[in-house]
């Protein structure tokens, strides 16, 4: 008999933090996605620091910065010293200071999508898995009615729902709103692979021995799917989560750039890069920024997602 | 199996094999300075505890690690070639040419998306180069119809045959090219007594036939005594002992050894005395026989019956609403445990054993009969929450595999409170106090609390399992096959502690296994199962030693 | 076998009836009117309710709906704005008065452009991604594995809309060294064709291959692990062949039904790259419908996507059952 | 103007914009055969590459500059414009002359040329002229011009008007259209009509033969009488011309017949054809673009690269005008109002969408383009607005102003034209909500809607002929409905006055008393806030040579292209 070691008990969690501490690129990558966290917050005191803001208008407010056709005057979109990042074509806004709010609303969207396509794919995914059955069945088919369509479109069209029958004439659709219509919207689609992921690992762990044993102690039903299943489960979620968290990301951009995402002047990534493409011939530097941060920002979650599945994956150590 | 002719240089030659494995949480080595000779014809059991390194030895014989991931130091000299030097083009040769070998788990060892006919003949093509698809199909067919399948289920894919015929392909497709050295990695395990003794003869035969010299890997100390010429106990990596298997087996020098041997209960085995394990090899407490039987069998109390008890499983509809046939698991068992015995239920896989004991358990809806406990119906326990959770305080079970029983992510603590949050409203600290005391019965300690499956060994496990059976003080205890997954050294443990318990306790139990004289070592009375159905039942001395009905007495005639 | 047809065929049929009619309830919440469209810019409101009566516009959605489903099936005649009939033959998905062209036809009319854009990136997909991710796979941990590994992570990362317009601002803008992005039919000039669509098929292939490279890595590395590709290299076999007829078949299955996926939703139209390389394919079309509020596009093009993914995942599930033995249905 | 943007080398030079307006030729102008083009060659095919198809090609439901510029190549009308150097005269096309009223210009009569003939060769009849001007009162016809059946039934309510003659096909021949012989047409309308001339241009006023009106189709191939003839049409992907061999050119003083073929294609993305177009690839140097516009992409481009700004043809997009438009009933004080004009930042919007290529800042109502056309500035500001004096008048406003609501269809551009404004409404204390709509919501939501709930929009529009005829009474008559008189602006004076000049029964009169009203009057009141005289740029290839901005549908018009090389 082995004997056990003596050091602190170390649950799967335990045993996964430590793995990924071991991971360099792991880290480096929490390090980008945590910077970008930090940006995100400290945008307003950075704008402070900065000078600048992300609405003013300061090409159109101080002649000299634009052309009379709205195209910065010096070269490369306009960087100096005294706008960082150089400025936006036509309005003349201070693109460093758009790029730092747009983290925010990146993040935000993405964030609050993810926390509820966790919370709904787990409760269906958990409980149809351990149901089957008729829900089983009818879970399948809206799945697939779900996978099937189209997401792009649905959002696409719904913009201008939301807009005129929700929103009164006399008031500017409010920023909640937006955000609220793009995160459902994310969530009802995106829970459906979680959920299916999910329902397929329970209904292995269903088979697994432990919870007929749940059962043979005279465990309920909700003793089981919330003390037995759900701790099992956190890992495939955590790995999702880290891995859908940048998808929605860039759907968020893709959207914007489409012209129904978070509309102005709440800065926005995809939009930049909408403008940046109307004006990539005369200014490309305007379409690399928001290009080549929304690609940083995306490669490090992913990086991420990777080294978190790798670092709960059981066969990598133990 | 014995070898007609052991002259001349070895055939397989090891010298110094060190195998140690790298990976993301450091270096492990899995053997340690290995050597051995294995002359023509000659067959070497390779025994030890699991985990011991005998795969490893086998499968750097045939050069199959990972380099990336492997170091290999010492020499393997196949036909005067060293496998740990040589090229990927000399190992091609060599492998399935020279050297072949049975891999441990025949169902993943098959190719699911190949027939096993072309499996076989694909082996043969690769080392007679000029030989014909037709020539090979037909090499293929020839050799199965040797290992006993016959020659139209060639066509067929490896899930569509039992776990014995997949065992018997490998072996065909090890043999097809004739090779000099077979490898031959617990090629029964899985496997019930009777197909274990028909795979074992068919591979003395074919070993005979061909003079093929053959390393029988194996834990089990049974099949190496009726095999093997000589044998080599592994432990941790290294070589413990390695002699005649005769000499080891009446006169073995290592502590260990004589554990490795004892620890398995034989039929001669005197029943219920405590075992030797590797930590306590010459076992002191009880080494009397366990007296039982004495009384009269109707003036016991039932505690636990099942009449005519009927299982169908699956089934289901088709699309137009046809009802597909189901499987027959249990037809009619009937049945009784009486407070404080022991029943053991005995079968081969597929029998039923494990359903019977489910439907007791309350886990199992049954078809058709009546489940009583202690007088009162439970046959609808396990649609009737009420009735199953009443059920549980009185019943328990023991599970086959202590790794899946227990929910990895749960502490100890957790797992064995479970039953006490259900049936008591003890408070948390009592449900602690209470967690403790289990752990101690079953030779855990306090300090195993806060910890996550995992971090136990294959015994430790089947202790905690044991701990959160016993936490309702339940009258009846239904083990299924609880130390088929054990290591005979550990399950000696297991056994012991079941049996200290009993005796503690005054616990009645059904004991589920395949392994006959486990059951005979801790039993009172025996039933034997076969197809779902009850063949008979009886004192274990009747059962053992005056088998009524001829299933039995093939079953006890298969043992090794 | 049979049955399986029958019954992936009904689901199929079910899915996609639920799509229509989600896809048809959610737009007719729009806020602005097919009539308003077909009428043009100048019309009033007694003027638009005219056209709305003639077109049929102003009965319940329900009957609406069922006249859309018996078109669909068996074909109807629709009502143009001056009330003249238009024959609509079955498979009818309505007209466009916003195209001025039944829907059916509007969308077979671009279904060649998104069909080679498909067909470009799929072509990209297998070879590249499923290729690169088998090389990865093979010599994990080596240069040439990491290299692999870091371009298909960026891949995965990317923005088509950002690297579209990146690549066409050095490859076509900057140096010239490709052509313009466009689409000229093959039967025209095949090699216009070609030339016109490589950029586009590369950027759209290599973004979604990046996800096969990494998938098919991940399954390779999977099964290269099991006892029967062991077995096989036991047997005497190369390297390289086990992988080929063994290892790779057995990580077939989830590649299969992600591709199964991707060809279904490729084939609905690739929204983005169409808007980034302005190729009027379906998918343009369905965005361009969205924005207009041509009701009868956007179901007509809602149903195609559907569809197309519908019968591809039922495709990838057949294939994965020929490929392995143990799914194989009866 | 500011002179931004660029002509086409060969193009007609425009010398002196604000005289675009359209003169009225004699009878000798509308003689035939029409001022050859400088330099002209005949042959080859001219490609024409639009991401959109025509929305309609039936002449009685076209009602865009764009679609009757187009038109132009197959069919003709009784009217028509005749350019020279850029400058329009509005001559007699199918007609002799540009009509001749009588009855206090109740009634016009028309008589037709010799030779003129339709594609088969059968002679156009003055009935074809009336059964064309017949159907514009059928059912199907709402989407082109409402002006025939409003003013031959003297009804002002289309629907009124349709409910007297439901067009040929319903209700026969139409009383009030006489044709006594196969050359004469005579107009009997219930009021004096000035404008008839410019109405018998637009392409409501083309023949149609009975026998050749095959209803719905008609709309995909029209019966040419013009110098081409379509030979195949396939909706939203191509249409092909080829010459017409009946057209004869002595007939008709307008149109060209240089090129071969001409060959339409839809669908290619703008971006694509007009690189092409710029840089000479494919067809490029042979191809023009009369719908696109040169996207906003490469403008940049063409500015800084003489050779392709050569290919840049930049003209006033017709009488098109962008106003920011109040809505007077809610924003009813005209101190609000006046500090709405001077806050609005007409340079900073414009820089918003592109720059001056995008149009000249306005301080009239009317387009330069007009007949009668005067420049005046009712409350000078700089192009930069005028934050202080707005905030004087916003002190003089009976209750305080805090926020406005301000709808536009959302594009990118427009989105930044709302941060423009919201940015200087800001400066003087005025909260500003922006309600972005795609345009189908927009249009229903603000443009049709008759009481929409929003302060400000921005609108473009023009008049259906180059003189106020069809704007100010229109807009500012407070008696008509809010689809007309979207600013919602009422004055009596105004309406008295309105009333007087229909009366007039001669068209530049008539357009001078309604620039005088505009000016002295309405504008005083500022209903709405002049911004741009919209421009609009098209590129050309390379050969093809006439392409110019045609001054009153302001587009390229492909009746004067030819081929250089060919
Ligand atoms: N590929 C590998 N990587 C890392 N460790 C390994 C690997 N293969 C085996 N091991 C470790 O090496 C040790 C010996 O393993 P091996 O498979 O040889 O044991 P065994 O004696 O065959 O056991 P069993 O009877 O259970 O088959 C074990 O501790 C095992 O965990
Ligand atoms: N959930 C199930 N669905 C369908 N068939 C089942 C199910 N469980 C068991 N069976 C079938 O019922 C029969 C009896 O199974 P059971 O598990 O009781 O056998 P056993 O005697 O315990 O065998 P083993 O020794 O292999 O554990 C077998 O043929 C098995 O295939
Ligand atoms: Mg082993
Ligand atoms: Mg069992």
């Amino acid at each position: 008999m082995a004997d056990v070691q003596t050091q602190e008990p170390r649950g799967p969690f335990a045993v996964a933090l430590r793995a990924f501490r071991r991971d360099r690129l792991g880290l480096a990558s929490l390090g980008v996605v945590l910077l970008f966290a930090v940006l995100a917050l400290a945008a307003p005191l950075i704008a402070v620091l900065y000078g600048k803001n992300p609405t003013e208008h300061y090409g159109q407010n101080e002649p000299g910065l634009l052309s009379a056709e709205g195209l910065p005057v010096l070269p490369n979109g306009g960087m100096s010293g005294e706008f960082w990042f150089g400025l936006e074509p036509g309005l003349g806004r201070d693109v460093l200071t758009q790029l730092l709010y747009g983290i925010r609303t990146s993040l935000l969207v993405a964030v609050a999508a993810i926390v509820l396509i966790a919370v709904v794919g787990v409760v269906l995914g958990v409980t149809v898995g351990y149901l089957s059955g008729l829900a089983d069945r009818a879970f399948t088919f809206v799945c697939n009615v779900l996978l099937a369509f189209p997401t792009l479109l649905l959002l696409l069209a719904l913009s201008p729902v939301i807009q005129t029958r929700f929103v009164s004439p006399g008031e500017n659709e409010p920023a909640w709103m937006q955000f609220t219509v793009l995160v459902l919207v994310f969530a009802a689609f995106g829970w459906v692979p979680l959920a299916m992921m999910l329902r397929t690992t329970v209904r292995s762990l269903r088979e697994r021995e432990f919870v007929d044993a749940a059962r043979a102690v005279g465990a309920s039903r909700r003793h089981i799917v919330l003390r037995e299943l759900l701790p099992n489960v956190w890992a495939p979620v955590l790995v999702h989560i880290t891995i859908a968290l940048p998808g929605i990301v860039t759907a968020e951009a893709a959207l914007s750039f489409l012209g129904v995402g978070i509309s102005e002047p709440i800065p926005d990534w995809g939009r930049m890069i909408a403008r940046g493409a109307e004006v990539f011939y005369d200014d490309p530097t305007y379409m690399f920024f928001p290009g080549v941060t929304i690609l940083v920002f995306v490669v490090a979650f992913n990086l991420l997602g990777d080294c978190v599945r790798d670092a709960l994956d059981p066969r990598t150590h133990r | 199996m014995t070898a007609h002719e052991k002259t001349g240089a070895p055939v397989l030659s090891v010298r110094d094999l060190t195998v140690s494995f790298t990976g993301p949480r450091g270096t492990v080595t899995a053997a340690e300075g290995v050597s051995f000779d294995l002359a023509r014809g000659e067959v070497l059991g390779l025994v030890g505890e699991s985990g011991s390194g005998k795969s490893t030895v086998g499968l750097a014989a045939m050069g199959l690690h990972d380099p990336a991931r492997t170091t290999i130091r010492g020499t393997v000299e196949v036909g005067g070639t060293d496998v740990v030097g040589a090229g990927e083009a000399r190992l091609k040769e060599l492998r399935g040419g020279r050297i072949a070998m049975v891999f441990q788990d025949a169902l993943a060892s098959l190719s699911p998306f190949h027939a096993v006919g072309a499996q076989l003949a694909e082996a043969y093509r690769l080392h007679h180069k000029d030989a014909g698809r037709g020539e090979a199909r037909a090499r293929a067919v020839e050799m199965l119809e040797r290992v006993g399948i016959a020659a139209a289920r060639a066509r067929d894919y490896p899930h569509q045959f039992s776990g014995g015929m997949r065992q018997r392909v490998m072996i065909a497709m090890a043999l097809i090219n004739h090779p000099d050295v077979l490898i031959a990695d617990e090629p029964t395990t899985a496997l019930d007594a009777r197909v274990q003794r028909q795979v074992l003869d068919l591979l003395g035969e074919l070993q005979r036939e061909y003079g093929t010299a053959v390393v029988l890997v194996t834990h089990d100390v049974d099949m190496v005594a009726a095999a093997t010429d000589r044998m080599l106990v592994m432990r941790h990596g290294r070589t413990v002992e390695q002699g005649s298997t005769h000499q080891l087996l009446t006169a073995a020098t290592h502590p260990y050894t004589r554990a490795l041997i004892g620890a398995a209960p034989s039929l001669e085995t005197v029943p219920g005395t405590r075992l030797p394990t590797v930590d306590a090899p010459e076992p002191t407490a009880r080494t009397n026989a366990r007296v039982w039987g004495a009384v009269d069998e109707g003036k016991r109390t039932t505690l636990a019956e099942v009449s005519d008890l009927r299982v169908e499983f699956g089934g289901g509809r088709t699309l137009l609403g046809r009802r597909r046939p189901g499987t027959q698991a249990v037809r009619g068992v009937s049945l009784r445990v009486a407070e404080g015995e022991t029943l053991g239920l005995v079968g081969e896989s597929g029998s039923g054993k494990s359903t019977t004991a489910r439907v007791l358990a309350g886990l199992q809806k049954p078809t058709g009969g009546t489940v009583r406990f202690d007088g009162r119906d439970i046959t609808r326990a396990a649609e009737e929450t009420a009735l199953r959770r009443a059920l549980s305080r009185e019943v328990q079970l023991v599970f086959q595999d202590p790794y899946a029983s227990l929910n990895p992510r749960r502490t100890v603590e957790e797992i064995v409170t479970t039953p006490l949050r259900v049936h008591t409203d003890l408070s948390r600290q009592e449900r602690r106090d209470r967690a403790a005391e289990l752990l101690e019965q079953v030779g855990l300690s306090t300090g195993h609390l806060p910890r996550y499956p995992h971090e136990f060994s294959g015994g430790q496990r089947q202790r905690i399992g044991i701990a959160r059976a016993l936490a309702p003080r339940p009258r009846l205890i239904i083990a299924d096959e609880p130390v088929s997954a054990l290591d005979v050294s550990v399950q000696a443990q297991v056994l012991n502690l079941l049996m200290d318990l009993r005796d503690d306790l005054g616990l009645s139990l059904l004991f589920v296994s395949h392994d006959l004289a486990v059951v005979r070592h801790l039993c009172d009375r025996v039933a034997v199962m076969h197809h779902g159905g009850i063949v008979e039942t009886g004192s274990r001395d009747e059962v053992f030693d005056n088998p009524q009905e001829p299933y039995t007495k093939e079953l006890l005639a298969a043992r090794l | 076998m049979l049955t399986y047809l029958t019954r992936r065929g009904v689901q199929a049929v079910v899915v996609l009836f639920a799509i229509s009619a989600t896809a048809f309830a959610l737009f007719y919440a729009a806020p602005s009117d097919p009539a308003a469209i077909a009428c043009g810019p100048k019309c009033d409101a007694t003027q638009i309710a005219a056209v709305r009566h003639s077109m049929g516009l102003d009965q319940p959605v329900l009957a609406q709906y069922a006249d859309y489903l018996r078109g669909l099936v068996a074909g109807r005649t629709i009502r143009d704005v001056d009330g003249s009939a238009i024959a609509c033959d079955a498979p009818c998905l309505g007209y466009s008065y916003a195209l001025h062209e039944p829907v059916l036809s509007a969308i077979t009319g671009r279904f060649p452009v998104t069909l080679s854009l498909a067909g470009g990136a799929l072509a990209v997909i297998v070879v590249a991604g499923i290729g690169a991710g088998f090389v990865s796979a093979l010599r994990r941990g080596s240069l040439g594995d990491r290299l692999l590994s870091g371009f298909t992570l960026i891949g995965a990362s990317v923005q088509i809309y950002f690297l579209g317009y990146a690549l066409q601002y050095l490859l076509v803008y900057s140096t010239g060294w490709l052509p313009l992005p466009g689409y000229t039919p093959p039967g025209e000039d095949l090699a216009a064709w070609a030339a016109g669509l490589l950029l586009p098929c590369l950027v759209l292939g290599f973004v979604n291959a990046a996800v096969f490279a990494r998938l098919s890595r991940a399954q390779l590395l999977e099964v290269m692990h099991e006892g029967y590709v062991r077995t096989a290299r036991g047997k005497g076999l190369g390297v390289l062949r086990t992988h080929l007829t063994y290892t790779a078949r057995g990580a077939a299955a989830p590649i299969v039904q992600l591709l199964g996926l991707e060809v279904g939703a490729l084939l609905g139209g690739a929204f983005i790259t169409e808007t980034v390389f302005g190729l009027s394919g379906v998918g343009k079309l369905a965005v361009d419908a969205v924005t207009q509020n041509d009701l009868p596009t956007v179901v007509g093009t809602v149903l195609i996507a559907a569809f197309f993914v519908v019968v591809f995942v039922a495709v990838a599930d057949l294939v994965v059952a020929w490929l392995d033995p143990r799914v194989r249905p009866a | 103007s500011s002179g931004a943007g660029a002509q086409g080398d060969d193009a007609p030079s425009v010398s002196d914009e604000p005289n675009l307006t359209a003169g009225i030729g004699t009878a000798e102008d509308s003689a035939g055969p029409a001022p050859e083009v400088r330099g002209a060659r005949r042959g080859g095919t001219i490609h024409v590459a639009n991401l959109r198809d025509a929305s309609h090609l039936d002449p009685q439901k076209i009602y865009a500059g764009e679609a009757y510029n187009t038109s132009l190549l197959w069919g003709r009308q009784l009217t028509q414009y005749q350019v020279v150097d850029g400058k329009a005269k509005l001559v007699g096309d199918l007609a002799t002359d540009t009509g001749r009223p009588s009855d206090g210009s109740r009634t016009w009569t028309y008589t037709l040329k010799d030779g003129i003939a339709w594609e088969d060769g059968k002679p156009i009849t003055s009935k074809h002229v009336k059964y064309g001007i017949e159907r514009t009162f059928a059912p199907g016809f709402e989407l082109g011009p409402p002006y025939w059946p409003q003013w031959l039934t003297g009804k002002q309510d289309l629907a009124q008007a349709r409910k007297v003659y439901g067009g040929p096909k319903k209700d026969g021949d139409f009383k009030g259209i006489e044709t006594p012989d196969d050359k004469t047409i005579v107009l009997h309308f219930k009021k004096p009509q000035s404008d008839v001339p410019f109405m018998a241009a637009q392409s409501s006023s083309s023949p149609v033969r009975p026998d050749k009106d095959t209803g719905t189709k008609y709309d995909l191939k029209p019966f040419a009488t013009g110098p081409y003839r379509i030979v195949e049409h396939q909706q939203n992907q191509s249409m092909t011309l080829e010459r017409n061999p009946h057209w004869k050119a002595e007939t008709d003083p307008i149109r060209h017949q240089y090129a071969d073929r001409f060959a339409f294609t839809f669908e290619k993305k703008e971006l694509n054809t007009a690189q092409e177009i710029l840089n000479g690839r494919g067809d490029g140097a042979n191809t023009v673009t009369t719908k696109n516009e040169l996207p906003p992409e490469l403008y940049g481009e063409a500015n800084r690269d003489p050779k392709k700004k050569r290919l840049v043809v930049d003209g006033r997009r017709g009488a098109f005008t962008y106003h920011l438009v109040i809505r007077n009933d809610r924003v009813a004080d005209p101190e609000v109002r006046k500090a709405i004009h001077y806050l609005f930042p007409r340079q900073q919007a414009r820089q918003a969408l592109g720059g001056p290529r995008v149009g000249d800042i306005a301080s009239t109502y009317s387009s330069p383009a007009i007949v009668g056309y005067e420049k005046y500035d009712a409350y000078p500001v700089a192009p930069t607005g005028d934050i202080k004096k707005a905030e004087e008048h916003l002190a003089k406003a009976e209750k305080p102003v805090k926020s406005l609501s301000y709808a536009y269809e959302s594009t990118a551009a427009n989105d930044r034209v709302a941060q423009v404004l919201v940015e200087a409404f800001a400066k003087a204390g005025i909260t500003l909500v922006t309600k972005p709509m795609p345009l189908p919501a927009y249009t229903n939501e603000v443009a049709r809607n008759a009481d929409p709930k929003y302060d400000l929009w921005m609108s473009g529009s023009s008049v259906d002929w180059p003189t106020p005829a069809t704007g100010v009474p229109y807009r500012f008559d407070s008696r008509r409905d809010s689809l007309d008189n979207d600013p919602r602006y009422k004055n009596p004076a105004v309406d008295r006055e309105l009333d007087r000049i229909a009366r007039i029964g001669d068209a530049t009169e008539k357009a001078k008393a309604l620039v005088a009203l505009e000016k002295d009057t309405i504008m005083k009141d500022v209903p709405l806030v002049p911004f741009l005289h919209q421009r609009v740029q098209q590129a050309r290839g390379e050969n093809v040579g006439g392409a110019f901005i045609h001054p009153i549908y302001g587009t390229i018009s492909p009746a004067w292209l030819y081929l250089k090389k060919s």
